[in-house]
């Protein structure tokens, strides 16, 4: 997080190599307008429903393509949901271990339905959209995650 | 020339993350790519979206000189 | 919060007279299991919809019968959703300024679908079925909140 | 006597959080309170949950020694 700006408006996305920490941007995303804030944070998780079992991810993209996407994300959750105060998301790049978290959505607005709604949709959409590649990391190997889907264009969303 | 992009398992097929690659639309610059990097990179180049700079694109998609191309597999973004 | 203990459990309800910090809730919920964190923060919003603009909430309830109730919604949420982590539930009592948390949930499970309706139904459960009174405060004056609704019986929610 | 807890605006209309009161049962104990808080209370109480201790009761509830019984109005609980 060292590499990224506060910024003073109330979009945020970030491509980060340093570890997220969550509560910075669900501190960032209160304003006194808003009655609700909601923090998704998806984290690395040890998982052996394979072959392995799961010690590290680590994801590549390209940092202009998903901030490219990122924003426009974050453009059509405000179209959806026009009240909504603030809007973060964050994605880890590089290796990320068991516990840490890959990717923090968070959403601030009047009311927690448009909250939840628009965190909801900003996580899928990030899952669907951007540009970003998983691998998976086991005691002596690692392979892209199996786990795949095209990636979607942004009126599929 | 125009700037090929390889990203995630298409790098990994391909052997490098970019390239330099001749052709007057996307698809002539695809089918370079498929010349140079072999049947593996085109198993991937099958399965896989292709953007012109930071948008979708179709083959018919002309590219010129600060164009860039990428070649996207499916993703797999989070947990 | 200084008045609290953080349990060695997965759930963790609690009423505080001091302000919320939800990233303590949001930390101690992160499991090696889990790859999905969701908090919701409700927060005392400035409103100014009726005659007066909000300065400040102020939240009584009866400790007991609250924190009764705040165990049973999640073992209702954990009958719901089999595979949650950690599900914690902390609300305030007394006065809360505009922009602190009145209220904090938070959910992990293995995936986000559980997490994300967990946490909506953890919040939207203590609003409707925990004992709870919520006085506005203005310049110059205060009231019960308007907004009210009879509280509900568990197998109702 | 029965411990009466009386919460919020019900508080508020008895002036006072809690009371002890006669009766067999929670519909006994609840006359009771009308009885000594008037009709603002009254009101109050139309439109609250009645519980016996931690859950909900009936008036015809048996009430012991150590029982509560505790009037909750409509809650607003949080944003």
């Amino acid at each position: 997080m060292s590499d990224v700006q506060v910024p003073t408006g109330r979009d945020w996305v970030a491509l980060a190599e340093e570890p997220l920490v969550p509560e910075v941007l669900s501190a960032w995303a209160i304003r006194p307008d808003c009655g609700a804030v909601v923090t998704f944070s998806g984290t690395a998780r040890r998982s052996s429903t394979f072959e392995h079992e799961i010690i590290a991810l680590e994801y590549e993209t390209s940092t202009d393509l998903a901030l490219s996407r990122l924003t426009q994300l974050v453009a059509i959750a405000r179209s959806r949901w026009s009240d909504l105060g603030a809007v973060g998301i964050h994605h880890r790049v590089g290796r990320v271990e068991v516990t840490e978290s890959a990717v923090v959505v968070v959403v601030s607005a009047p009311h927690r339905d448009a909250a939840f709604l628009a965190a909801r949709f900003c996580i899928d959409s990030v899952k669907r959209a951007v540009p970003m590649w998983k691998r998976e990391f086991w005691a002596g190997g690692s392979a892209w995650s199996e786990q795949c889907e095209d990636l979607v264009d942004l009126d599929q969303l | 020339m125009t700037r090929l992009r390889l990203l995630g398992p298409a790098r990994e097929a391909a052997g490098v993350a970019r390239a330099d690659l001749p052709g007057g639309c996307v698809g002539e610059v695809l089918d370079a790519a498929v010349e140079r990097f072999g049947d593996e990179f085109a198993r991937v180049l099958a399965r896989s979206r292709v953007w012109l700079n930071t948008e979708p694109a179709t083959r018919e998609s002309p590219v010129g000189l600060h164009d860039e191309v990428s070649v996207l597999p499916p993703v797999s973004g989070g947990c």
